[in-house]
């Protein structure tokens, strides 16, 4: 272990590099394999070099997701993952950082940890896998299951409103906002783009179907037929139209509503503005739904702000620059020193024993 | 800054020498208490005194005033021999107002002086306190020589006439006055608190002019009074030559913590959630980042864990620091940090338990806590600074032993050493051993057939490769689960976790390896040996000396190693028949001692929230020997 | 111990009669002193039997409070006063349950707490002192402190951004979501008043002063003179005028402007709908502040929904009135069972050691 | 539904008569092996036979299909003789694929039979598993009986033409095959399993078809082919007389938990949050809510804990379940509860560790974490059950000891007790002892000068009184903080520290009173005394009778209290030389043995996610008697 050999002997790197030589430990239809094979696939195109990468996972069956990739990855404790790109960040800012989670892992036991480094907007990208389940613990419901859901901890139903991750990671101050679906790859890596060229903290959740513990949970959405009613695509500085453009997006007062284009003109219908410096029109599009509403899918916010680890260690720089690079002889002296001298009369040292 | 200083000349006639002082300051929260025993520290540790310092507040930040809750005490201990404790009992009791005066009077040596601000002796203040009638006039103070001393109208009295100064300004600076009167009794120079306070409020005139002032009328008070006939010295101690500060156990932690990422040149990343009494560790370090310390303030101790475990994978020394309750929150993180087997330190600056407990006093009740508070098999190594210098060794060591073990090593220091000072000789970083720490580096792309790197592989030490991210070709996954041996796979087999229980196990216990031999004070064998850790040092080693002089078997090992203990221990403790354990808490080390040897010891638990006292130890020892 | 004395024998009560006999140990002007002497001043006028109310708190100053209540009171651990709270209220739901916390205790290391208690709609008051540092251990920064705040622990000024409380109240799915400020004692009287009116999770946002640590936090909103201009008084129902009926809020698309009345009628100011079934519209209000807007002071949100306590309570009684109240015999036998007689030879038990 | 069967007259001269069989069903995760487990077991409890079971499966929900990290396996030992455990080794392996054979072929005896579904030996499976080679042809199956049996192919040929059936759902069935088949070559009934797919499927007819001609084909199969020459018999078990029923740990310890609320006429609250192995728990009591039952998924394992403490505080009977990373979050809140001193139970289903560790393998190694795992003097009582049974008895016992001593009460379950089964005597709830509980009462409002009510005035057994919310005139406010005794007012005085931390620790110590003494089954003095405790009850105590009747000095306690140890343990320990303790962990009980009693032991630590079988418990013994 005595010679380096340069990091910039790279290669085009392809999809097949990011597979780690670990067997894929999901129930076989899990929508984590789709997620699998498109984050996969998309690492190549980002142009960062695999050492620089880190997945960082809670528990549950999402969190398996650093095994397979080729990267640096740590499969951490239940809901702590956060925490860990927290510290990972500040020991190298420059690392290129994943936080894999699940509805229960990220929203749950790690409600408190997503809340935080969002806020902090530490540059790390967090995928929240929202099959609306516990997986791992053999399906119970979670802080996403819809109220009423008969699950083992459930039969008589769950009497417990749900979370809605979108305004959560609004209401965290996010500065990168978006949802996306296992089962449309190609969204899925647009989403997931965007995100790792998001400076800070991005957050995108991804709805995952459990075909095992809550199968068909987001057809209602995602179902191919209907996906064009039920999905609005958004776009930055479009008009949020859907339904192959035959339906818009309308204010009424505070209230959006849908209307038919035929009833409509397109200056009436709201434009998507993910850089609006306030979160409120976000949040507020987080707050639609089907059948009310189309499902808004992509990028819900993306607004510029310093991220955490460069701003600790700018100050870093900055007190250097102040004060030099510490001198430790100095700190150990402190304010105050005194000396005794043989004079005095040496004794006997007081140990530490 | 060093300067050195001597007392003035002694004026022949009015002194008295003496050999140790002990004096405790008390007052309300707001009274300004523990800056007075500060200030009156550094002068005598500028002298040349040895001291030795115990800070006593509540946990409220301004608890009522004038109320028994509301009391903040600091005890100095100074002194020209070798000492080793903040005293039992206090020769003289600054007390500003009744409240300090009782709770306080028990710690004061029958014959101990007691000093009054005879003004605060009012009707409401007296019932706050829960007096019915006033101790100073009920004879009630028995054998104390008070002297009572209307502190607050002389100090307005001194301040009159300072510009933009409201009488509430005014009054604060009595306990100037109070420092000041105490510096001419023992004859110290003002200089050094008179600088501290113009450094101190370089921005506001009228305070400095107001507490220079008092602190000069104070001094001024004791030569004019006739209340003092006798003036007393104290020489300064015949300390090991060399240069000195004084240095409080939370400094030096924050310090050790510095000067073990400067040896392996690397960046400190360190992750807290405040507590007391650990948060001014936090503090300090958040004032070092020109030494490329990268402080963060997490949402709570789990994230501060989790941070730490995330820094360390990433290459940076990474602690956290914290007390018992937050420890039972670390728990469920530490053991993750175990089996990823990453190196960091974990500081324990333990308090009063159980629960919340005693925020602002200390214990030793921790113990069994960081030895055994996780599932499963979880060794890890802890050591427990001797006194509040000793946590600047201690840490670098438990840098040292972290990143040969790749594991979390624990520092329990406690509130005792965390807030107590003593004179410091300041070590030369130059002669520190550097930490060494190899990454394995980058071998370029894997070649086809190459064999795969073994995150788990094991060196000599036990240890494992500490594989960073940004190195090429090293890429590799670890986590919780249980593990094969050499890869670090995720495996359920029953003789792969086996062995990396026992390889963990085995890591930790060959730290015994690099860990200096226990040494007995005292003769290698006999009828009593007395094992103590942490804190407790000073007391022990003083009563154990104390017993030897009165020519008993007795002989002291000092444990700065919980886990593993030195590889000679059990040795020693073969050599003698008895075997005394005092500790601050149930009996926590009696029961590790026990439960790891087999063989009784005899425990002598205390559990008030107090340091030992010397007299208690004696009389354990007594006791034990009998 | 043997004798019960009706607890109908209520006179009516006092304020003295929620004084504790324990020590009020704060600092001297700090603002818990008149949050405490309101509450003990509302508490009276609620018509609720003194043993049927219970206090709850963390840990810090704020969570000194249960003290000095003479109601049932626990002073818990830092951040878990409302998990407490919530199985207190599985136990008996008919408790008014108070939870006192602050803005370290309930959005630092309380926060997913926080979030999951308002999610299940507990029916419980939560008063958060928010004066923006950790008061109790001595002033370190909070989660509510402002970007670039310096205390102990950010000499060089805080690098995160700070959590607005109501946002995250509203994100969390609270059913009762208020402001007020410790100063204003009738203000925070009346919406202790709502919100113990209100049945499910209230939460109430309180800006209190901490003298020592933070002094003149709020005073840029509480001063009196500028209080009114400075500050909404939200009322369901009632157009958004401020400045003694001289300015307003209106709305340009989805972004609140203040306009003065003298250029703009009655009829453009948006009118506070404190009902509304979604939340976006009080969190847009939760996202104004000074300079740009008035500070939004009262009720944000105020919506009906099952609490959590009757909700699993009431799971139980249909449970009953299905299957019939639990028989433990036939519980106990289960599905199958099998009898061994003597004839088959008894052998000698087989104990548990 | 009570039902009394008894096996088909054995048919003369083509069966042999055996004392015990323990089958092990293995195949893919999807193979619905712990369902063909559980219905092999349930037959075997009705016709009379004793069993155990214990089942085996992967931390996933269903790892990649045909590998080794996917295979699920399920024991059953049935016996005409009164057995404890699963059994060490299998007499029979009816392995579903490759990886199945790979996985648990060496725990077959060498004589075992192996019974393979010779149609999943295909190339890729072999490959999946690791196999090079072809067992089933190279002669690697030894010793062992090999059948091969073209399973996939002769269920589908007996399943053809079952409307609405497709091909998947066809070979899910298989499990009734092999399931039918052991039925037969044990000569059993096939109605009790033929009657639970006629409930459990009663929705989907074509499902049931399939079944019930799965598990004929199998039967008959037996019955046809040429394969099996011999039959056997396994007569039922003289077990005491009464109605049984087959029982898990979990459910016992969900009905205990039911039960002890039930006797105490209170709601029971259960707060907990999901985690394997403590999950079943839940479930089972989320489907009890006529009992009064309120159940409570919360955000996380320190919520569960908290609402634990406050429905305790609410007068509930309040109970919360997890697994040892669970007790690690929940260690801070239990440390609250200890000092509120509040009664509630805190069940911990042990699995092994440390960190996330094996989630779905069994270890006893939380011992020391439950005992020790919080800052401070903070003791809890700790039972832990000896059997699943035992899982109902020593949860109402664990809730009598929190009402009496007003604390938090921890049960140790652990993986192997919770999942495993055992014949077991339906208790009749009307001849259990009712748990007394008193609230003290209303007094009104508190009349001018009365002595105010104090939450912390110790009773006659150390507790104190459990006045709760709702009850006029008995306002009171605790916490966390240290206490004055009697008022529990906040103090931070020494003396009164140092007496709240003996009065807990006292009350507890006490609860020895009612504890059943330790019996030592065989000599009450001699060479060696074996300690065990918590699941190893079955197999060590078979070990010692074995020794016992090898005319070894040797005799068994199995300790079900930890702390405190029932008063007479020293006692007995004292009249043997030797004591042996065998426990699945590091020496954990060893070590609080030799900590508390300060003499050595002899510890016989195992730490592979298994159970002891008797045959290494029998090795320890010799080797301890050597
Ligand atoms: C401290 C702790 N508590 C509980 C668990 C058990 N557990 C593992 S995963 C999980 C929930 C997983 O749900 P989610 O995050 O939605 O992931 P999914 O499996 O659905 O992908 C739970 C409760 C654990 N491993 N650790
Ligand atoms: C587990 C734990 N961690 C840390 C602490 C220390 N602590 C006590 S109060 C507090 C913050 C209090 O801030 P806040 O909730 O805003 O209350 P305030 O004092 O400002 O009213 C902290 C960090 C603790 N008591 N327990
Ligand atoms: S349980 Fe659900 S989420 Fe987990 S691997 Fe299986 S299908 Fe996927
Ligand atoms: S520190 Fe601040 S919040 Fe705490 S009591 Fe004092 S003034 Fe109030
Ligand atoms: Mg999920
Ligand atoms: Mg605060």
């Amino acid at each position: 272990m005595s010679t380096t050999i340069p990091a910039a002997s790279l290669q085009p790197l392809t999809r097949q590099d990011f597979v780690s030589d670990q067997m894929v430990r999901w129930c076989p239809g899990c929508g984590d394999f789709a997620i699998l094979a498109a984050v996969q696939r998309v690492m190549p195109e980002l142009g960062i070099a695999r050492e620089n990468i880190v997945f960082i996972s809670g528990i549950g069956c999402s969190s398996r997701f650093p095994y397979y990739m080729n990267t640096f990855g740590v499969h951490s404790i239940h809901g702590r993952a956060p925490t860990l790109a927290t510290g990972l960040a500040l020991a190298n800012p420059e690392l290129t950082l994943f936080v894999v989670t699940g509805d229960g892992d990220g929203l749950s036991i790690g409600g408190n940890h997503l809340l935080h480094i969002l806020r902090r907007n530490v540059n790390v990208n967090i995928l929240l896998f929202n099959n609306r389940i516990y997986g791992l613990t053999k399906g119970q419901y979670s802080p996403t299951s819809l109220p009423g859901h008969k699950t083992k901890s459930s039969p008589m139903g769950t009497v417990e409103q749900s979370l809605n991750p979108i305004s959560v990671a609004l209401a965290a101050e996010a500065t990168f906002v978006a949802r996306t679906v296992d089962v449309q790859s190609q969204h899925l890596t647009e989403v997931i783009r965007a995100a790792v060229a998001h400076r800070g903290a991005s957050f995108v959740e991804i709805y995952q179907n459990c075909n095992i513990f809550n199968d068909h949970a987001w057809e209602y959405v995602t179902e191919k037929d209907q996906r064009d009613d039920r999905q609005l695509l958004l776009e930055h500085g479009k008009p949020m139209l859907f339904s192959g453009g035959k339906k818009g997006i309308r204010l009424r007062g505070m209230t959006p509503e849908v209307v038919s284009m035929e009833d409509a003109t397109i200056d009436e219908i709201l434009v998507h503005d993910a850089h609006a410096p306030s979160p409120h029109l976000a949040f507020m599009l987080s707050r639609m739904n089907f059948p009310e509403h189309p499902v808004p899918m992509g990028v819900f916010r993306s607004v510029e702000k310093p991220d955490y680890a460069h701003a600790v260690v700018d100050q870093v720089v900055t007190a250097q620059s102040q004060k030099g690079k510490g001198d430790l002889a100095k700190l150990l002296r402190g304010a105050e020193t005194w000396t005794v001298t043989p004079h005095r009369g040496a004794a006997d040292g007081k140990g530490h024993g | 800054m060093a300067e050195t200083l001597t007392a003035a000349p002694p004026q022949v006639g009015s002194f008295e020498d003496l050999e140790s002082v002990v004096i405790r300051f008390a007052g309300d929260s707001g009274d300004g208490m523990q800056l007075t025993g500060t200030q009156f520290t550094d002068t005598a540790a500028i002298i040349g005194n040895d001291i030795s310092t115990m800070p006593d507040f509540p946990a409220e930040i301004r608890a009522p005033a004038g109320t028994l809750a509301g009391v903040s005490g600091y005890q100095v201990h100074f002194s020209s021999q070798d000492i080793y404790t903040p005293g039992d009992a206090a020769d003289v009791l600054v007390a500003m107002n009744p409240a300090a005066l009782k709770a306080c009077l028990r710690d004061l040596k029958p014959d101990g002086f007691v000093i009054v601000n005879e003004d605060e002796f009012t009707a409401g203040n007296l019932k706050k306190a829960g007096y019915v009638d006033n101790p100073l006039d009920d004879g009630s103070l028995g054998s104390h020589k008070l002297f009572r001393i209307p502190l607050t109208k002389l100090n307005r009295a001194a301040l009159t006439g300072i510009e933009g100064l409201n009488s509430k300004a005014i009054d604060r600076s009595k306990n100037m006055f109070a420092l000041g009167l105490t510096f001419w009794i023992y004859d110290r120079p003002l200089s050094a608190t008179l600088d501290w306070v113009s450094r101190q409020f370089k921005a506001k005139p009228e305070v400095i002019e107001a507490n220079h002032r008092a602190l000069h009328a104070g001094y001024h008070f004791g030569e004019t009074t006739e209340a003092f006939q006798v003036r007393y010295h104290v020489a300064p101690a015949s300390l090991p030559s060399g240069t000195y500060r004084k240095i409080t156990g939370n400094e030096a932690t924050a310090m050790g913590l510095v000067a073990a990422a400067r040896l392996a040149d690397k960046p400190l990343v360190y992750s807290s959630y405040p507590i007391t009494p650990a948060s001014d560790i936090l503090h300090s370090l958040a004032a070092l980042k020109h030494f490329d310390v990268r402080t963060a303030q997490l949402e709570d101790e789990i994230a501060a864990m989790g941070s730490t475990i995330g820094a360390a994978f990433g290459g940076a020394f990474a602690a956290t620091g914290t007390s018992g309750p937050g420890i039972a929150l670390k728990s469920e993180a530490m053991n993750l940090a175990i089996v990823l087997e990453l190196p960091m330190v974990i500081v324990n600056v333990q308090r009063g338990g159980p629960s919340t407990g005693l925020p602002t006093k200390t214990e030793q009740s921790d113990l069994l806590q960081v030895l055994f508070g996780r599932n499963g098999e979880s060794p890890i190594p802890v050591v427990a600074p001797a006194t509040p210098g000793d946590c600047f060794d201690i840490t670098v060591e438990a840098f040292r032993m972290a990143v040969r073990a790749m594991t979390p090593v624990v520092v329990l220091s406690d509130g005792y050493l965390a807030n107590g000072s003593e004179p410091w000789i300041v070590p030369d970083p130059s002669k520190m051993e550097p930490i060494q720490v190899s990454h394995p580096v980058s071998f370029g792309p894997p070649a086809e057939g190459a064999p795969d790197f073994m995150p788990y592989q094991r060196d000599a030490a036990g240890g494992r490769p500490w594989a960073i991210p940004g190195t090429q070709g090293l890429e590799h996954r670890i986590g919780g689960l249980s593990k094969e041996p050499g890869t670090g796979n995720v495996s359920y087999a029953p003789e792969h976790h086996e062995q990396m229980v026992a390889e963990r196990a085995a890591k930790v216990a060959r730290l015994a390896e690099i860990i200096p031999p226990a040494e007995a004070h005292g003769p290698e064998s006999g009828e009593l040996l007395v094992i103590s850790w942490g804190g407790t040092y000073g007391s022990v080693r003083r009563a154990v000396e104390d017993a030897q002089a009165q020519g008993k078997s007795v002989a002291h090992v000092h444990l700065r190693h919980l886990n593993p203990f030195p590889a000679n221990l059990k040795a020693i403790m073969d050599g003698f028949q008895k075997i005394l354990v005092p500790e601050l808490n149930g009996g926590q080390l009696s029961f590790v001692l026990q439960g790891r040897f087999g063989r009784p010891v005899i425990s002598a638990p205390k559990v008030q929230g107090q340091p030992y006292k010397i007299s208690e130890l004696a009389e354990h020892i007594r006791a034990a020997l009998a």
